[in-house]
């Protein structure tokens, strides 16, 4: 069976909490994402997410507090704003935009992470594994080198705006 | 009598059964007895509503299958419909009355016969629709 | 730089060691570009394993840690401590974890959970090859508490901050101090008088010197960071100058509005000019608006007319204030579940149903009936009276999963009061299980049992209606599967606890985490349960979770301990993963200045580039996400090491 | 307007008044109930077995029968109710037993020549069924019912008996609070009654235990009968056939055995609001009655 491979990005103050709380409560869920934890979902730029796709992602999660939760005030309302700007772009680079998810989920919700999870990779499972080669859409962008990696990575950003 | 309690009698295939049968988690009852208490027809039943539950916790299914009370549940809902940990009582008693019928361990409950010659022309067909299917299968 | 990383890998016991495959995982790693050494042990936070991170550190010249454990908020801090034991920048030791989101969710597929181990770690592998050695930011702390709620545990934590040499803003959103424990009768398990113990506490908050009571007020905006809060709090309209009142009640006695008194749960009426009670503290009036006859009518005016120091004003309006605090308490207490909810008990509808509060103002002395235990429908005293546990609580299918914790308790304690009033009564109690969890609590059930005689019934009451001026209790008593009936004269329910409504507001103005029921979470359930995770924040009482008396009480003065530690220190030191802006690479445009929710970041005229005031700066990442240049940065999270960080994760 | 009707099988042979005061009353609301062309019996219970499909079969043909003539479908009898509104929503929400009920229907349909296939599609819980009273709150209004009342029912005071199927399971059910339901007392303050609040209005009635376990029944419906009575109660109105029987037919049980019981009719709620429209006594028929309604209704110059 097909086990994609998903990149979570979880915010520190709720859904990290909420993945915690989900493994004291031993729920269990596929060992498909590797969470990598940020202080705000709104720390999360559209680069990060179509990096992981160039490097071989199936699927993105991002967790995030609920609206009007944000332990930051609004950064999960920018976080919002931002990936439905991305999406669009997503389906011009061929990459089907529900290969990336935002969800919210609380420091309370082990229960919902759990089932996010479950219902995530399933979904990936579905779509099947990611085919398209970012590396070569985004043409020029190598593994960014210590120290350059910002500019380039921002470049490929900005040619991802263009197109 | 002393009963004897084991993983096996615990969780016996029949007790599995009934659990499947009725879609129950027979584990999460906590015996308030809520059931008990709010059921219209509990004075009938030789075992109320929360001792079966709580028999079948204890692997007992058989007296719960030979008793009376699974055959006088009106299956108003009641039990179910409070119970702080929605399990429902009244799917359990159709599930143990499937088991009795569809193995006519004991023949039909109610006979269809005896029904339609005497009610059918007076009580309402649901009434006699409903109970057939209840009780009898 | 060469990178020297140690890799630590725990076994927890069996709760990581089961599942995942510790040796092979820090064998694998110890190969990893830039692992000088790798290694496990069965408790890495012990002493001996603290130790053989130290002395890795120091025998391996090692430039980073990776700690394998638990998650980071548990033992974040015991690590980066053991490696500056070892000289180790403590910002240069991470922690990967693998038990509460890998060993303890991924117990059924081993092999995979293993894999998914050592992805956990490769990424906090490659986050500490680029960490940089950083220094807490001091910021200077205003040693002045806020405590939001004046309850008992509010009043405790008020006390003993004020007493450790600190000042103390205390806010009340009604007109006294006092919380529910002020309407109870008396308290168990040793039945002394609630008023007599919590009255002198309630004196003691309003003449401490270092204590300001601010009844009648709420929390509005909050602004700030551990150390340096800025709140708003609103005086709301009293419509009496409470500086000038004296208190002498002349107002109350001739106001002829009355309405149902809150304190005495509706038994009992009020005036709408009225202190809530007669040991109020302060004892001062205020005006209720919504039933003041002038208010509503501009006809009447007589308390007015008649307050000898003209301190009645119908034109006063809601006021704010600014505070300046470095910690907050928050200590807002507790609601009974709402009787209209319970549609099987009447919903509030049956007259000689009341709640546990409305029974601890018959039982009072002080109360409507002056401690005559009298029904609300004809006020004949009750000759059969039943007492209800769990009445919403343990119901997670239609109300609350949590048990309320004190229930059985003082249902037990209403029992025997009730009992030592009504000698020829008969008290029944319907419980699943008596919890006696405390000290003297064991006791005092077996009094009410075998000395008092109140007949426990075991088993949850079904149905409750009213006939022929009796309540026809339908329950059952499950030790001998029989169904009982009992036509009560009154009922009593021990409704759940929740917090209280208002609470919830505020915790979201606070941004401090609340638990599905609306509970104040605590920062760690065992060894951090009277902070927030938020710093800054302390909790206290029953916002936290059902509790009784002692322990709303000891957790209060354990709030309080924690924010006399705070203020012990010159500074507070904060995170310093915060932005930095690039000056070279800065456009100017501005833009983290607009999405900056703190105002951290500023616009340098001089030299046309963006700044971020550290002393500020939470952190957030805001700016960095929208900035167009790429020109903001997060230490030790920079765009880089998520990059890096994202690639280990999918790394085969 | 026309809706679609599903009668079942009581109202088409024995409850025949429930029937006619239904019709006569959606007619003088400006409503035509439209009878499925063809229908079969509902089944009369809900399966609580897990692995029923069969069982809900009947319910899911009659759905299918009714998806053809529009998007809901309107009953009376609790127990329809019950089944047709608890197998719409296993076909709705349960894909495996919804693909099974569908090969059934097809199979069921290729085999019954001579009838037109009636499953155009495959059924997925596209009908709403609503029952009668909903019909009566969400499409006619109360306020128009309240316009249209003609007869002055003031001083009557009314016991609205909801008993099991109306309101429970409640989360399949969606009718109303199980244990204070309001839909009743809100259609009898529309058409002007004085309405008893009695507790025993969510209590069983002993439902078909009457064919086995008669005294049981009896005892059942006896708790209900006298819990309205004490209250005060004139008539108690219901919605469901077997509800009526018990409630009814039983008093003849509860007169011989309780000394000094006071009998009280039972009607059903559209023979009532067919008083208050104000039609025709002989279109309501209170013939089948046990406990005579007329008498009382007389009394109050209502008929």
């Amino acid at each position: 069976m097909f086990e994609p491979r998903v990149v979570c990005f979880f915010c520190k103050w709720c859904t990290y909490a909420g993945a915690d709380l989900a493994g004291t409560s031993r729920k269990q869920y596929p060992p498909n994402g590797v969470a990598v934890r940020v202080n705000c979902s709104g720390r999360v730029d559209p680069q990060h997410i179509l990096w992981a796709f160039r490097e071989g992602a199936d699927g993105v999660l991002l967790g995030g507090c609920h609206p009007g939760d944000c332990h930051y005030q609004d950064g999960n309302y920018n976080t919002m704003r931002r990936l439905s700007l991305l999406k669009p772009m997503l389906k011009e680079l061929g990459i089907d935009p529900d290969r990336v998810r935002l969800e919210w989920i609380s420091a309370a919700e082990g229960d919902k992470l759990v089932s996010v999870m479950n219902e995530f990779v399933d979904e990936i499972r579905e779509l099947g594994p990611m085919t398209v080669d970012l590396g070569e859409k985004l043409s020029g962008v190598e593994a960014p080198p210590e120290a350059k990696d910002v500019k380039i990575a921002k470049q490929s950003k900005a040619k991802a705006k263009k197109k | 009598m002393r009963l004897k309690l084991s993983a096996e009698v615990i969780k016996g295939d029949l007790v599995e059964r009934v659990a499947e049968l009725s879609g129950q988690n027979l584990s999460a009852c906590y015996q308030c007895g809520r059931c008990s208490a709010g059921c219209p027809v509990v004075e009938e039943m030789d075992i109320v509503p929360s001792e079966v539950i709580r028999l079948l916790q204890l692997g007992q299914v058989e007296p719960v299958l030979d008793s009376e009370t699974i055959w006088i549940c009106a299956s108003c809902l009641q039990c179910a419909s409070r119970c702080p940990r929605g399990v429902e009582f009244s799917s359990i008693c159709d599930a143990l009355r499937a088991i009795v019928l569809r193995k006519r361990l004991s023949g039909s409950v109610v006979d269809a016969d005896e029904v339609t010659r005497t009610m059918v022309s007076d009580a309402p067909q649901m009434g006699v629709v409903g109970a057939l299917r209840k009780l009898n299968g | 730089m060469e990178h020297r990383i140690g890799v630590f890998v725990c076994h927890c016991g069996t709760n990581i060691a089961g599942v995942v495959d510790v040796k092979r995982v820090a064998e694998e790693l110890a190969s990893y570009p830039g692992v000088a050494f790798s290694t496990d042990y069965t408790y890495m936070c012990s002493d001996p394993g603290q130790n053989l991170v130290k002395d890795a550190i120091k025998e391996h010249k090692l430039t980073g840690v990776v700690v394998s454990a638990c998650s980071p908020t548990l033992h974040e801090a015991t690590f980066r401590r053991a490696g500056v034991g070892a000289d180790l920048n403590p910002y240069m030791v991470e922690i990967a974890n693998i038990r509460e989101q890998c060993s303890w969710v991924h117990q059924e597929d081993k092999p995979r959970a293993t894999e998914k181990a050592i992805k956990i770690i490769k990424t906090m592998i490659e986050k500490v090859k680029q960490d940089e050695a950083l220094e807490p930011i001091a910021v200077p702390v205003t040693k002045r508490a806020l405590v939001v709620g004046g309850g008992v545990a509010g009043i405790q934590a008020a006390l003993d901050i004020a007493n450790s040499g600190h000042e103390v803003i205390l806010v009340e959103k009604e007109a006294s101090i006092g919380g529910h424990m002020a309407q109870l009768s008396e308290t168990f398990p040793t039945l002394d008088c609630s008023q007599c113990i919590l009255t002198p506490k309630m004196v003691d908050a309003a003449q401490h010197p270092r204590i300001k009571l601010m009844t009648y007020c709420e929390v509005g905006d909050v602004a700030g960071y551990v150390g340096n809060f800025k709140i708003k709090i609103k005086k709301k309209a009293a419509y009496v100058n409470r500086d000038v009142c004296t208190g002498c009640g002349l107002c109350s006695e001739k106001c002829p509005s009355k309405t149902d008194s809150e304190f005495e749960e509706g038994l009992a009426t009020r005036k709408a000019i009225y202190t809530p009670f007669p040991q109020a503290v302060p004892n001062k009036p205020v005006l209720d608006a919504e039933h003041c006859l002038y208010m509503q009518s501009g006809k009447c005016g007589i308390c007015a007319k008649i307050c000898p120091v003209d301190a009645v004003d119908y034109t006063q309006k809601d006021e704010f204030v600014d505070v300046e605090v470095g910690a907050i308490v928050v200590a807002t207490g507790y609601d009974l579940y709402p009787i209209i909810n319970i549609g099987e008990y009447g919903g509030g509808k049956i007259k000689d149903v009341v709640t546990s509060l409305q029974f601890e103002r018959l039982l009072s002395a002080s109360g409507p009936t002056s401690g005559v235990v009298r029904r609300p429908s004809d006020g004949e005293i009750p000759k059969e009276v039943v007492f209800l546990t769990c009445v919403g609580s343990r119901d997670p299918e239609h109300h609350k999963a949590y048990c309320s914790k004190i229930c059985c308790m003082y249902l037990t304690k209403h029992a025997m009061l009730y009992k030592h009033t009504v000698h020829d009564g008969q008290a029944y109690l319907f419980y699943m299980d008596v919890r006696t969890g405390g000290k003297g609590y064991e006791e005092f059930y077996q009094r009410a049992a075998e000395e008092d005689d109140v007949l426990y019934v075991r088993g949850k009451v079904s149905k409750l209606y009213e006939e022929d001026g009796k309540v026809i209790v339908w329950g059952v008593d499950t030790l001998t599967g029989q169904k009982v009936e009992i036509a009560a004269d009154m009922v009593v329910l021990g409704l759940a606890m929740e917090p209280n409504a208002q609470a919830l507001e505020l915790a979201k103005k606070l941004k401090i985490q609340v638990n599905e029921w609306g509970f104040l979470s605590e920062a760690h359930p065992k060894l951090r349960p009277v902070e927030s995770l938020a710093p800054g924040f302390y909790l206290a009482g029953a916002a936290q979770g059902p509790k009784d008396i002692p322990d709303a009480v000891a957790q209060a003065s354990a709030a309080a301990s924690k924010v006399a530690s705070l203020f012990a220190e010159k500074e507070y030191h904060r995170e310093p993963i915060i932005a930095l802006v690039d000056e070279d690479e800065c456009a100017g445009c501005r833009v983290c200045v607009s999405v900056c929710p703190y105002d951290a970041a500023e616009f340098d005229e001089e030299k046309k580039v963006a700044h971020i005031q550290e002393a500020i700066c939470e952190g957030c990442g805001a700016c960095i996400a929208a900035c167009p240049s790429g020109s903001v940065t997060q230490k030790n999270l920079t765009d880089d090491q998520l990059f890096k960080m994202v690639t280990a994760a999918l790394e085969d | 307007m026309k809706i679609p009707y599903y009668p079942g099988c009581t109202l088409h042979e024995r409850a025949l008044d429930f029937d006619k005061a239904s019709r006569e009353c959606a007619r003088a609301l400006d409503i035509e109930l439209e009878e499925l062309e063809i229908w079969t019996c509902c089944g009369a219970v809900f399966p609580l077995t897990t692995d029923s499909v069969m069982d809900i079969l009947a319910g899911v043909r009659n759905l299918a029968y009714a998806s053809r003539l529009g998007d809901k479908v309107v009953t009376l009898c609790s127990f329809c109710y019950n089944v047709l509104k608890r197998a719409n929503k296993v076909m709705r929400d349960d894909p495996e037993k919804r693909e099974k009920a569908n090969l059934f229907l097809k199979a069921d349909t290729d085999a019954r020549e001579g009838i037109e296939s009636y499953l155009k599609e495959d059924y997925t819980g596209q009908v709403d069924v609503l029952h009668y009273i909903e019909m009566l709150r969400d499409v006619v209004g109360f306020d128009k019912i309240r316009e249209r009342t003609k007869a002055d029912l003031s001083g009557l005071k009314v016991a609205p008996y909801y008993g099991c199927m109306l309101l429970r399971p409640k989360k399949e059910m969606e009718f109303d609070d199980p244990e204070q339901p309001q839909i009743f007392e809100d259609f009898l303050e529309a058409i002007g009654c004085d309405v008893v609040d009695f507790p025993m209005k969510t209590e069983c009635c002993g439902g078909f235990q009457i064919v086995r376990e008669e005294d049981t029944a009896v005892a059942c419906s006896q708790t209900v009968v006298n819990s309205a009575s004490r209250r005060g109660a004139d008539v108690i109105i219901t919605t469901c056939p077997l509800c009526r029987y018990n409630l009814d037919e039983l008093q003849k049980k509860m007169e011989k055995s309780v000394t000094g019981f006071r009998k009280i009719p039972v009607i059903y709620f559209t023979q009532l609001l067919g008083i208050a429209l104000g039609i025709d006594e002989e279109c309501l028929d209170f013939s089948d009655n046990y406990v005579d309604p007329r008498p009382l209704l007389a009394e109050k110059s209502l008929v």
